[in-house]
């Protein structure tokens, strides 16, 4: 059994050993192996030319990340905390992102977002950084919530030929775990999953919510096959089809995600099932999200702020007795 | 200057406060980390140890109007100004009547009542606003000044360089401390910069930069007054480099072993409490009597503080809503 | 009758001879008068203490910007471009909107932030960027369409005890006048306006769209008191009830905007009518909205990129068609 | 090292076409902008007036596998990497064949299989994205580098300061400009920072710092010789500050009144082309009957490719919808 974390760390390591173009770039991830231990062990093999230590300057090292991805390379980018990332939103949403629409050079670069709450990290180190970065066109942004997918979605982001914004959850770094044969394999970028089938109400969720859902679908009895639980896993390009078809059997639809309300990616699907399957609909579209508020620190409050199985199973009966 | 000249000026009654507030900040932050390993705190610890000459030596000489920014060590420099024990037990322990209301945790905090500005984890995002509040106290001609602290690490950021440059260039007044640790986390200095010294890289602004032992109170003392009074004069910022040593890992959390085993010894070496104490008895600054004293006065305050923090009241949830924006 | 620019530099002019706090700072927009020429003649009436021009260093002055409105100014920060406030993304979304919230102090700033296309401006010039904002607790922002708004607007946005992002439009700032008697009013902060009453669909649009909305209205004939047009002005807070009280009359909804569409506003305006209204929808929620690339050069390019009348026009038959 | 020995060593060849690429720079602006002036450009115009030895005597110096990252008033080095003045038309006139494919416009431009890195507009952009060029050809150890220009104002920005750090510490075969035009749009350099030079500014890194006569193309060549040859011998990056001075507006459509007059004065005495020629003509490099010859065949170059750039076919709409993603 490996966690997701290890996982993780094995797609780099079977990505890098497979392509030598691979190399990671990050603050205190050589020696000291990353604040949460991701790539421990991986300087000892493939030495400090590629696990690089960077100052603290995210700007400066995704800047770096999108020349050497122009130069054929594909860097792996690691943010010590998603939040960070605001520091280099302008290289993310304009060089990485916009260069090859406009110039027509990929830019191969992976960057690894440890993200989201559950751990009193406040309000600095617990964000859903893709409330912002979803509207940037030329940027795919994966959000993988099982052991499997956490490797596999890895791997495709690094052999994929864009900017990839890659959602790992710090909240099941070691709290999830699962048997891998150490196969190489990739989960496809774009695909969603159909965690459990059902026919009267479809969940969409991404990430650590989809435990929530799993937790919240086990507290609710006589439902057997009603609900059908879809992990979105890649939220840009989204798999608008597996949405669409679940949505149009189901008629009734619940979007659970960690990220604050106003403005979260509930909206953008929101919008694509009230148009695009509005005549499927038979109850409202809601959404289970986390207040509008940054995230706090203290455990009741954090409590608080995170939806949890509660949150979701009441919103379950009462879309299912709708 | 020699040390015995700069006491004297000093004068015995600050002297004694520096030794208290270093000695309060070691001590609560000893306090703190056995807390922190009880399992009693929800968040992380982020400790100065080692590096209380800092904080001490500069804001010691600040006016009730003046304001500072602390980095994530600067304790010290909290206690004085103002910020109680029990008010940073209470943060540590995420209660509803800490500085941030349990909002945020650890040094994450401030409180503005006491013109002490807050923290924000993104390095060096504290530069240029201090150069904002600087601006102000330039426009209201207060004679004020604003004292700004950060990492080494931090001055490898963009907002670091902005803000520097601004301050630089509309000649506010404000001083800029580097707490050179020689760590950012675990990355050392050499692999931050191909310059030996931030002092180094802060010559490019414009503005008088100094650097100093960071482990001498004194020495921080008297760079830092010459800054403070270019300031209030009205002659712009300054930057001033405290070398000094992280004597814990990046947060409790970390055992440190990156950190080479002869780091450590000259650090322990050049600790700046007990040098301090050192050239108060040379200096017949202090007395043993005195010390000890001091010693269990402050003893006594940690833990009536952390019993205080403890015993504070939890925030209930719903609470957490209220506040996002100002009426 | 004065521009849709007069009427900023008229609040921007009233508000700094009201309100000693007021202040305004920026790149050349002191003796230059700013790249648009917004703040022109200003640095003559309030020195160059007040209107202060500042190096290229958005990131440095949105930070001075929030430690002075923590010290009770009111700076007016001037973004050259909307765009550029992506240099400034983390201290606006971290240090500005964060302050209230943990910290309790006030953080009175205005965002200028010249803002859309329609002039050639290329990929860097022509942003939307509200849908990389939108998601910011802490953070309001505002839309004028109007000369009246775009004074009013800015007049309260400077009261004001939050950061707000004003988002000023370019297409609009000579191109729309009206006459304003000179009287000293504020447009409320949250508040929509509805443009033109109508039962049987409503249009929610902000910006320059509005006018594209109007002009594609007048496309269509025989459609009398069908369309209730829907001005937000404001997008956070957001006047959901206005909103929500028109879909329920109408039943029908077209959401325009000119930001790309995935990410963009209308998700979130969609997602709460598909819950809060969903009882009352007789249609699909639609939306017109740029499509998702970045935004082109090219006049046929930047054309085909902008949504216009037709594509508005378009959409209102087939949904009034439903 | 005198003016005629420089040129000895550089050899008649390339300091004819060092002369040819300024030339080609200035006639070219000089028309694009008529052009501009005549409605006939969509987008604004941006030009190196004044500046073209800067760009000419630093990338003259490349081979097939060096790159640049040029600013927008570095034309002459597109130029010389070999982008056509006929792509450049195509570009301005927002042409489907233009390097950009009328997605961009202007200098805003590049083309990779040239390796000429693109230009972003968000300011010194193209510094932290240089060094990651210069990182992989420090991995790949080519022998090969980058130059990356940027103005005085864009090194006010963070990045710029990341950037440079970064590739001191990585110590990356990069060579930095500054195009020290003495203005960002319409603000001059005392306003950006609190140091005389871009250079002062720039001394905090660890890399060698120059700073040259940026009228001077020879000044420019040797001081970007030895730059270039440090990265090729794996020295790491050098600064070089070029003063210059920009003899128009910030872009076509500015009449920059806010420039004194004595300015353009002084910036016309020291223009680079006449001041090259007259070098050339005292080492007796050139005859007048040579740069006739060599003036007409720029115009007609240049009037080819302005005919080329308007004749050639507006991109359809419904283009603007691929490749925002790469396959
Ligand atoms: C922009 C940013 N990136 C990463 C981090 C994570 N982080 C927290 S503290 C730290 C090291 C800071 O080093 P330094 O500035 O020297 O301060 P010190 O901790 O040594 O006092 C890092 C990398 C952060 N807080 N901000
Ligand atoms: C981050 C950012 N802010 C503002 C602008 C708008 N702008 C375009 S060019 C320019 C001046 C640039 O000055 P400098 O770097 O000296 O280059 P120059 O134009 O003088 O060659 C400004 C402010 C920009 N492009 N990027
Ligand atoms: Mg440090
Ligand atoms: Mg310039």
């Amino acid at each position: 059994m490996i966690t997701y974390l290890e996982a993780i760390r094995q797609a780099l390591q079977e990505e890098m050993r497979r392509d030598p173009n691979v190399f990671l770039l990050g603050e205190d991830i050589g020696d000291f192996g990353g604040a949460f231990k991701v790539t421990e062990g991986l300087i000892a093999e493939f030495g400090a030319d590629r696990v690089i230590d960077t100052p603290i300057s995210e700007a400066g090292f995704t800047g770096m990340a999108v020349g050497a991805g122009m130069m054929g390379m594909r860097p792996v980018v690691e943010f010590q905390f998603s939040d960070f990332m605001s520091c280099a939103f302008d290289q993310i949403t304009n060089f990485a992102a916009k260069t090859h629409y406009r110039f027509g050079v990929p830019v191969p670069v992976v960057f690894r977002a440890p993200t989201g709450g559950g751990f009193n990290g406040g309000p600095f180190h617990s964000g859903c950084l893709e409330s912002h970065f979803v509207s940037t066109a030329g940027l795919k942004i994966v959000a993988p919530a099982t052991v499997y997918d956490a490797k596999g979605l890895l791997k495709a982001a690094i052999r994929d030929n864009n900017p990839v914004l890659y959602l790992e959850h710090k909240y099941l770094y070691r709290r999830v775990k699962a048997e891998l044969n150490g196969e190489d394999y990739v989960v496809p970028i774009g695909q969603a999953a159909v965690r459990t089938e059902g026919d009267r109400l479809t969940i969409l969720t991404y990430g650590a919510m989809l435990h929530v859902c799993v937790d919240a679908l086990k507290q609710i009895s006589n439902t057997e096959g009603a609900v059908e639980l879809i992990d979105l896993r890649t939220l840009v390009p989204l798999d608008k089809e597996t949405i669409l078809t679940s949505v149009k059997k189901t008629g009734k639809v619940l979007i659970v995600h960690e990220a604050s309300r106003t403005g979260g990616f509930a909206g953008e699907l929101s919008a694509i099932i009230a148009d695009e399957a509005f005549e499927y609909l038979d109850g409202p579209v809601r959404r289970v999200t986390a207040p509008d508020i940054p995230v706090p620190f203290s455990p009741p409050l954090e409590d608080f702020y995170l939806p949890n199985a509660d949150d979701v199973a009441q919103a379950v009966r009462e879309l299912l007795a709708y | 200057m020699g040390d015995t000249s700069i006491m004297e000026e000093v004068g015995s009654e600050t002297l004694h406060r520096m030794l208290y507030y270093m000695k309060l900040h070691r001590f609560y932050e000893d306090r703190i980390e056995i807390v922190y390993r009880q399992g009693k705190l929800a968040g992380p610890v982020f400790l100065g140890r080692g590096q209380e000459a800092v904080g001490v030596g500069s804001a010691i000489q600040l006016g009730k109007d003046d304001y500072i920014f602390p980095s994530h060590r600067d304790l010290g420099a909290f206690f004085i100004r103002g910020m109680t024990p029990e008010a940073v037990s209470l943060q540590y322990f995420g209660r509803r009547d800490g500085p941030m209301r349990g909002r945020d945790g650890n040094t994450h905090m401030g409180d503005w009542s006491l013109n002490i500005g807050l923290f924000v984890s993104h390095m060096a995002d504290t530069v240029p606003v201090s150069a904002g509040v600087a601006l102000v106290l330039k426009m209201r001609k207060q004679g004020n000044t604003v004292l700004c602290y950060n990492g080494d690490g931090a001055t490898s950021r963009g907002d670091w360089h902005e803000g520097l440059n601004l301050a630089a260039v509309m000649q506010l007044p404000v001083v800029f401390f580097c707490v050179n640790n020689q760590y950012a986390y675990s990355t050392p200095l050499h692999k931050q910069m191909a310059v030996p010294t931030v002092a180094d890289r802060a010559s490019g602004y414009g503005m008088p930069v100094d650097s100093v032992d960071g482990n001498d109170v004194l020495a921080v003392y008297v760079s830092a007054r010459k800054a403070i009074q270019r300031a209030r004069d009205g002659q712009g910022p300054s930057f001033i480099e405290c070398l000094t040593y992280r004597m814990t890992g990046h947060g409790s959390h970390d055992d440190a072993r990156y950190v080479p085993a002869e780091f450590f010894e000259e650090g322990k070496k050049k600790d700046p409490i007990l040098r301090f104490v050192a050239k108060l008895k040379a200096g017949d600054m202090v007395t043993d009597g005195e010390i000890t004293e001091m010693d269990a006065r402050i003893m006594a305050e940690v833990e009536d503080a952390m019993a205080k923090g403890e015993a504070g009241a939890l925030p209930e949830g719903p609470e957490a809503l209220a506040g996002v924006f100002a009426d």
